[in-house]
């Protein structure tokens, strides 16, 4: 059982034409295995974080009692996004899992709000928000290494709080942003191999090789945002996260919570009048 | 692996006596197994080496799935009764003659000869990509060789295409949907019936098979009920040679006319689409109304609502639109005739 | 309607001009007759094709070590294993140079998907094909082209690496006192036009660019000027394949350094030297080359000496040193069994009002496939020029290759593709001058020795004789032409039409040997060496000889189908020549027999040999008195011995007639002779064909209601097998107005109409049920018996007839190409022009 | 009618005779068992609980013929290549030209595309079943004689067969009716109208015998 499946092309060429669908399997089994061993290792193994002292009262005062983490637009974002990514995974597996139904259309839609969706966030990132904010920095490696340490028993200088997203953070959204363009720059080539209203079906656009490539990337993306997605809503309805999921509905975080977690340096938050 | 065609690979052959023996072996072979009807349609793809069986499933000794009953004024056909005796049966020629007539343009004598309503109704799809071995969506690939800027696709589909553009080539079919009749489906679970309008399947909701029938699943029987017994009927198939050749497109249709107007009517067209399409919106539309020319142009008007025509079977537009004026207000013959 | 009327056939004479039951009936009526796949020999072998799957490409490496290893495989045949293409000889002893780019039946460069790169040879064929899917084949990947107007494009691409063109050289200027020389062969050159020749072309429109090859006579220039009305039409006639029932399936076996090649031929004695050929320095004369083939189940022209494929038995079967068995499937066949070359044609046609043509600028883009250079757009110019009698005209050609499977000539080969590009303008200029459609033909038929193709050496060829207007005549009663004109056109959604559309090609050549033996025992023993493809020639020529001597028919004994039988050299069957050729050989040997048996009564019963006679088996004195049996006479040939009992052998008969000859010495009174006999002008035969059709405009169906053919093929040698002949042929040529066509993908290139559903040839219900035929049965001038052959012309009246019928019911505008079907009448009659893509070539 | 009366001849059941004429037939089955499929000479198919068995007995033109029959095999080339009987033509085999029709139980199918194995039990009869012992020709055959009916007959031994089988079911029909009756039947040289003719001879040559 490999991991790609080929077919035999009409010049008698091997290609590849997808992935194998078990791979769906896969990615679930292995999300689930992971958010387990996690909730497993926090309940059981892991140390209460312990951080740097917290600053000092008079200065706590100058900070609002409610913390703004997500403006409007980015939380539009996040919830126009979610809803695509959700549309997408079901139009794409479940008929796969033994629900048939006509998904076409409606993976090709939710492809393109998707599609816009992140078009629209590049942007608006870009120059309306901290873009730096969600980039891992040197910083964040060194610290990462020292939390290792230190959990690993070894001794290690201790990391101070994190910014305003931390590390594990900032690589959970590299990974989706890498899976997503994938998912949907291969998606967006492969509707010229369905009927849309945009332009003529033309399956011939690219080689037989050329598209094969292309079916094995959207699908490894797709099965890959399986797991993401699974470990994402798992982080998003932990108990201790759970103030930070609210933060994405609502837009902020209570000031004591800001404090208690965030280094005011790293996340600086301008300071009540 | 170079391909050679034309000499069937070798496969393990039972050719039980009764049903149950039957879908037992289905049962136990699963999807190693096929199941030969007739034969004519499976020795395609397997002299063609495309499709390579295991274990072959010959149905030709049950002898309880041959012949036709008449049951409660209608009728039930067993899934392996010839074509021909379908077509020489009194009983559906008397009651039911759209019937006869779809079998009978049904390929060729020899072909009806051994063909079975069963199989028929049950066949592939014969787009001549597909059948050539061409790895597209009802081959389990990922493309459609047919609807391509330069694909040559006449005779595929004009409505209700999802990726893959082949059409249902059944005569028979739309027969049995217009005479509302039911389809028997045994398995080693039980039982279960299925209206025939609901037996085949597209390409949206599974794209590798024309038919609701799951591995292990046999059709055994076709009931036809008493419902539409001596109703008016008509059947057209075009083809372009006038034996042995599938549908350019056919039409079936059932009425019951009183005092000029259609009471009840049901009309069918296959291959416009992957499955044989029942027109409700039609039928819904012409209740009620007087049986005329004027009323067969809007039905046809109405029947070709939302066609896509692809490259080379734009015809196919005006083709289903005459069709189903015809089924509906008839044809004139020629003086001449 | 009335239906056509048909009138019997009369013939003044005993034998020729009766229907008689063939020789051969009964064997294959019983399953007894055997064709090539009939025969087992102890130990056979057998052997599949691998095939290319790309339409163009080179074979990097081959790895068949896995197949090899197989229990039960014995060998693997490529191209490495077969000879070099070698030159030819005619019948004069010229050389026809190899063609070095020709099909060798295997290769290492396929022209076109489903070309056989290598053979299997096993003990059965499921183990050839488990060794097959177990070789495993590189190739790189060539630029192809299906299309030729693609490839004509500035920058298409070429079928062949060399270009994508036949360019023939011109011919050299004859020597007196020799033969005329042979056109040098032609070579593969690129050939590309221009974007302004493509933009000049309207839609629909056949471009024009620069012709591979050109003729003229008389001033089409001003003919053009001068005419009243002048059509410019493009047409295209489609590719179809020949598929006869029986593919070209070969057993091969040797014995004492002979190949037995069991195989199906259209000519027995004439594919001796051709498999010979192609063996090349497997054998070390013809000699060696034994050829079966009594019965051959159709070829149309795609069987005429065998085929190539032929050859692949033969070397396995050395190489295992066993009789191999290759059975080619009906796939195969559509792949390597030929095709009749699809032709893109646009005319510029001239006429007076009154409807006579007075120029015609006629060119022709022949779809020419991989192999062989085709001249059935050249060729279609010359029959054009031969059927309407243009005063002046312009012919130019071009045949460009494409990757598709090898063309060959088909019954009526360019010919067919003429009439179909000229018949549509005929019909259309008779609506547009008001003039009657027969009359239109007549009045531009040739009558008499009329001229036909260019000049040759300053001054146009002519034919031996045509009376294609009295079969007009005689069509138009039969069929009741003038009462259907008057006959009710619309009804309902029906409409009928009705057609006509004359025919002509080659009727026969001249030259070949005539050999036979009466034995003491009175009987009369034929050497045929023609071949038994159902025409039933193979027979009824040699019926002029029995009757020349008075022999009753059933003390006729023929050899044929098997060269080890000592057979004469015969014309190859093809072309409609044999009937012609073969009588003539036929009359000349018996005018041997009938002078010996004169000399021998004179040297026994006294007097000179001119005062006897030879009539009802005997040879005896005018008016009566002394004679002598034909079997007292063959006993006295045989004591003769010389000349008499065939010890002395007369000059300039064919060596393989001498041989066999030789072999019968000795037996009897043996006749041999060579056709010499005069002939002035070129034989062609004609054929009227009458249709009548009724088009459902709701549908596009369209049925052929009625049909009647009137053939003028000289003397009516044997009315049943004529008849079969003129409507059989008239049946081929609806097929291609029916439906028949090939169908390839643009992108892969490959063919997808490999079925019989799909490349349609017609069936008994798509023809109508009760068709007539008739001969007006004036002898041809030329030729002793005044017989000519058939096989070809009826095919372009069959087709044109029912096409020009169609346009007669539904107008001008509805179709531009055939075959026409329902899809193309339904979408023009809907648009109200026609739908069809203009120049696609294979959708 | 010559294939009714081969088939009166015919033992019912295996007679000592005959069995060992079957023992025969096998036996040279099996030297000519390796032609188009293999038997026993490579590789022997083996044979699954309940399936089918190899060696079985057919009831060939009123004969019964033991023979050896893989499981794949179609029984045109069972008659052509085991049972020596090559009047049957391989056209397509695709069930679309006809060459390969025989009648079963009296009824014309493509012999190409129907299993050797299904047809056991059956009357099979080819065109080497229609003339009677003695070399009379069935009426059918006589009527194509009569008219010199075909050219290159390859299509001749399926349309014949195809006719005797319509006959029984209408022994009387009108040139329409008998061309719809032998329409699964190709012919390439298309000699339709003279083919038409002659089977329309020997219909009537068929009523006047029987």
């Amino acid at each position: 059982m490999g991991l790609i499946e080929t077919a035999v092309n009409p010049w008698g060429q091997t290609v590849p034409i997808h992935i194998e669908f078990y791979l769906m399997w896969v990615a679930a089994i292995g999300g689930l295995a992971f958010l387990m061993v996690h909730a497993i290792y926090v309940q059981f193994v892991a140390a209460k974080a312990s951080h740097a002292a917290r600053i000092s009262p008079a200065l706590e005062a100058q900070y609002p009692p409610k913390i703004k983490r997500h403006s409007l637009v980015a939380r539009l974002f996040h919830w126009v996004m979610s809803v695509a990514m959700f549309a997408l995974l079901i139009t794409a597996f479940l008929p796969r899992m033994g629900y048939p139904f006509a998904w076409v259309e409606y993976h090709w839609i939710a492809g393109l709000v998707l599609t816009a969706s992140i078009i629209f966030h590049i942007f608006h990132a870009t120059f309306w928000m901290d873009f730096w904010s969600i980039w891992p920095d040197k910083e964040d490696i060194q610290e990462a290494k020292w939390r290792f340490l230190r959990a690993t028993g070894k001794d290690a200088p201790e990391p101070r709080k994190f910014g305003k997203y931390p590390f594990e953070n900032k690589m959970y959204h590299l990974v989706i942003v890498l899976s997503g363009l994938a998912v949907t720059l291969t998606g967006v080539f492969m509707m010229k191999r369905v009927r849309t209203p945009f332009f003529t079906r033309n399956p011939y656009l690219f080689g037989d090789m050329t598209w094969g490539m292309m079916y094995i990337l959207h699908g490894l993306a797709g099965v890959g945002l399986i797991g993401l997605v699974m470990v994402h809503v798992y982080f998003a309805l932990r108990p201790e996260k759970f103030v930070i999921t609210k933060s994405m509905i609502g837009g902020d975080l209570d000031r004591d919570f800001y404090l208690e977690h965030y280094d005011q340096e790293r996340w600086k938050v301008p300071a009540a009048k | 692996m170079a391909i050679i065609r034309d000499i069937m690979p070798a496969f393990e052959l039972f050719q039980p006596a009764t049903v149950g023996d039957a879908l037992g072996l289905l049962d136990q072979h699963r999807s190693d197994a096929w199941v030969l009807a007739g034969g004519l349609d499976s020795f395609d793809w397997l002299k063609d080496r495309i499709k390579r069986p295991k274990v072959v499933i010959d149905l030709s000794q049950v002898s309880e799935l041959r012949g036709i009953k008449e049951v409660a004024g209608g009728l039930e056909i067993g899934a392996m009764t010839t074509l021909t005796e379908v077509v020489r049966n009194p009983i559906v020629k008397e009651k039911f003659s759209i019937l006869s007539q779809g079998a009978e343009l049904a390929a060729s004598p020899q072909i009806r000869n051994q063909g079975t309503i069963g199989g028929n109704v049950s066949q592939d799809a014969r787009c001549w990509y597909y059948r050539g071995g061409w790895k597209c969506y009802r081959a389990g690939g990922n493309i459609c060789f047919a609807d391509t800027p330069t694909a040559v696709n006449r005779e595929h589909a004009i409505l209700h295409a999802d990726r893959c553009v082949a059409v249902n080539p059944s005569d028979s079919a739309p027969a049995l949907i217009a005479l509302e009749a039911q389809m028997v489906i045994r398995s080693v679970k039980g039982e279960r019936v299925v209206n025939a309008e609901d037996y085949f399947v597209g390409p949206a909701i599974d794209i590798t098979h024309m038919t609701v029938l799951k591995p292990g699943e046999l059709l055994t029987a076709i009931r036809i009920p008493a419902t539409w017994a001596g109703a008016q009927f008509y059947f057209e198939k075009v083809r372009d040679r006038q034996v042995w050749d599938f549908p350019l497109m056919n039409v079936a249709s059932a009425m019951v006319v009183n005092g000029g107007n259609i009471e009840k009517i049901r009309i069918v067209v296959n291959a416009a689409a992957a499955t044989p399409l029942r027109l409700t919106a039609v039928e819904d539309a012409v209740r009620g109304k007087p049986r005329s020319v004027a009323t067969g142009e809007m039905a046809g008007k109405l029947a070709i609502v939302g066609a896509e025509p692809l490259r080379y079977n734009g015809y196919k537009v005006p083709l289903m639109r005459n069709l189903v004026k015809r089924a509906i207000s008839g044809v004139e013959e020629p003086k001449w005739a | 309607m009335p239906a056509a009327k048909t009138t019997p056939i009369e013939s003044t004479h005993k034998l020729v001009g009766k229907n008689y039951q063939t020789p051969d009936l009964v064997a294959k009526v019983t399953g007894k007759a055997k064709y090539a796949e009939d025969y087992r020999v102890d130990g056979m072998l057998f052997a599949r094709l691998l095939l290319s799957p790309m339409p163009h490409a080179r074979v990097v490496s081959i790895d068949a070590s896995e197949a090899l290893a197989m229990p039960g495989v014995k060998a693997i045949l490529t191209a490495d294993d077969l000879p070099a293409p070698a030159d030819g000889m005619t019948d004069l002893g010229q050389v026809i140079p190899a063609n070095k780019l020709a099909d060798r039946s295997l290769t290492m460069e396929p022209m076109y998907q489903g070309e056989p790169i290598l053979a299997v040879c096993a003990v059965d064929e499921l183990t050839c094909a488990e060794a097959i899917e177990k070789i495993h084949i590189t190739y790189e990947r060539l630029p192809h082209v299906v299309d030729p107007f693609v490839s004509l494009r500035p920058g298409g691409p070429n079928a062949r690496v060399q270009g994508n063109v036949w360019i023939r050289p011109e011919t050299p200027k004859a020597v007196p006192g020799q033969p005329p020389p042979l056109p040098p062969a032609a070579q593969v050159q690129e050939l590309k036009w221009t974007e302004e020749d493509f933009a000049a072309a309207k839609d629909g429109q056949m471009p024009m660019g620069k012709p591979a090859e050109e003729w003229s006579f008389g001033d089409w220039e001003a003919g053009l000027k001068k005419a009243d009305l002048v059509l410019d039409e493009t047409f295209v006639s489609p590719n179809t394949s020949h598929q006869p029932l029986e593919t070209r399936t070969t057993m091969a076996y040797w014995q004492n350094g002979k190949v037995y090649v069991h195989t199906g031929t259209q000519s027995t004695a004439q594919t001796v030297p051709a498999i010979a050929r192609w063996l090349g320095p497997n054998i070390k004369s013809p000699d060696d080359v034994v050829v079966i083939s009594e019965y051959t189940g159709g070829g149309f022209g795609s069987k005429i000496t065998s085929s190539i494929s032929a050859i692949i038995p033969c070397i396995l079967s050395k190489k295992v040193g066993a009789p191999v068995m290759m059975r080619i499937s009906r796939e195969e066949e559509h792949f390597i069994g030929r095709a009749r070359p699809s032709v893109h044609g646009r005319m510029k046609v001239g006429f007076t009002k009154d409807g006579r043509i007075t120029a015609i600028d006629m060119y022709t883009v022949c779809d020419n496939g991989s192999y062989d250079a085709q001249g059935d757009g050249m060729t279609s110019g010359r029959i054009v020029s031969l059927m309407y009698q243009p005063p002046a005209m312009r012919m130019r050609g071009v045949s460009v290759i494409t990757n598709t499977s090898p063309r060959v000539s088909q019954s009526q080969p360019g010919g067919f593709q003429g009439i179909v590009m000229m018949e549509p303008i005929l019909s259309k200029a008779a609506r547009k001058l008001n003039i009657d459609a027969v009359e239109i033909h007549k009045i531009n038929s040739p009558t008499g020795k009329a001229e036909v193709g260019p000049p040759v050496r300053g001054k146009r060829p002519y034919i031996t004789s045509s009376f294609i207007r009295e079969a007009l005549d005689r069509g138009r009663e039969l069929f009741s032409w003038d009462e259907r004109k008057k006959q009710v056109k619309r009804s309902g959604t029906k409409v009928r039409g009705i057609g006509v559309a004359t025919s002509a090609f080659v009727g026969g050549s001249i030259g070949f040997d005539g050999l036979f033996v009466i034995k003491p025992d009175g009987r009369m023993y034929v050497q045929s060496g023609i071949g038994n493809l159902g025409t039933e020639s193979v027979h009824d020529c040699n019926r002029v000889a029995a009757e020349m001597l008075g022999v009753p028919w059933d003390k006729v004994e023929i050899a044929w189908g098997h060269t080890g039988r000592n057979l004469p050299w015969a014309c190859p069957s093809g072309g409609s020549q044999t009937t012609h050729a073969m009588t003539r050989a036929a009359y000349i040997t018996a005018t041997d027999a009938i002078q010996k048996l004169q000399q021998i009564a004179a040297k026994d019963l006294g007097g000179k040999p001119d005062d006897y006679v030879v009539a009802n088996e005997r040879v005896f004195r005018k008016g009566g008195g002394a004679g002598m049996s034909l079997a007292q006479a063959a006993k006295r040939a045989i004591e003769l011995g010389g000349i008499y009992d065939g010890h002395e052998l007369p000059k300039g008969i064919n060596k393989m007639t001498a041989a066999s000859a030789t072999a019968l010495a000795g037996q009897g009174l043996l006749a041999v002779a060579r056709d010499t006999m005069p002939r002035d002008g070129l034989t062609h035969s004609f054929v009227a064909g009458f249709a009548e059709v009724e088009v459902d405009l709701e549908t596009g169906k369209y049925a052929v209601t009625d049909y009647m053919a009137v053939a003028d093929v000289g003397t009516v040698l044997h009315p049943h097998a004529l008849g079969g002949q003129v409507l059989g042929r008239s049946v081929l040529g609806m097929g291609h107005a029916l439906g028949q066509k090939w169908v390839y993908d643009q992108h892969y290139g490959v063919p997808l109409a490999k079925r019989f559903h799909h490349n349609r040839p017609p069936t008994i219900l798509d023809v109508p049920v009760d068709m007539k035929w008739d001969a007006v049965n004036i002898p041809d001038p030329e030729t002793p018996i005044g017989a000519r052959g058939i096989g070809e012309p009826p095919v372009g009246a069959g087709c044109m007839a029912i096409l020009n019928a169609l346009s007669d019911a539904l107008g001008d505008d509805v179709f531009r190409r055939a075959p026409v079907m329902a899809d193309t009448i339904l979408a023009s009659l809907e648009a109200g022009h026609p739908m069809e893509e203009g120049l696609t070539a294979h959708i | 009618m010559a294939d009714k009366n081969n088939m009166e001849d015919a033992p019912k059941g295996i007679s000592r005779r005959s069995a060992i004429k079957g023992v025969i037939a096998a036996g040279a089955v099996s030297s000519s068992g390796a032609y188009l499929f293999r038997t026993s000479t490579v590789r022997a198919q083996q044979s699954a609980a309940g399936s089918v068995e190899r060696l079985v007995t057919l009831n060939v033109n009123g004969q019964q013929r033991r023979v050896d029959v893989m499981k794949q095999e179609t029984l045109n080339t069972t008659l052509r290549y085991k049972l020596g009987l090559t009047g049957s033509k391989l056209g397509c085999d695709r069930s679309e030209c006809g060459a390969c029709t025989v009648l079963i139980d009296d009824v014309p199918h493509y012999s190409c595309s129907i299993l050797t194995h299904t047809t056991r039990g059956k009357n099979i009869v080819t065109i080497e079943g229609l003339a009677s012992a003695n070399g009379k020709l069935h009426p059918v055959q006589q009527g194509v004689v009569d008219e010199q009916g075909f050219q290159c007959a390859f299509c001749m031994p399926g349309f014949v067969m195809a006719t005797v089988g319509f006959l029984k079911v209408n022994p009387s029909p009108t040139r329409a009716e008998l061309a719809h009756g032998v329409s699964g039947n190709l012919c390439r040289c298309q000699d339709y109208d003279k083919i038409l003719t002659a089977l329309m001879k020997g219909a009537e040559n068929l009523r006047k015998v029987s």
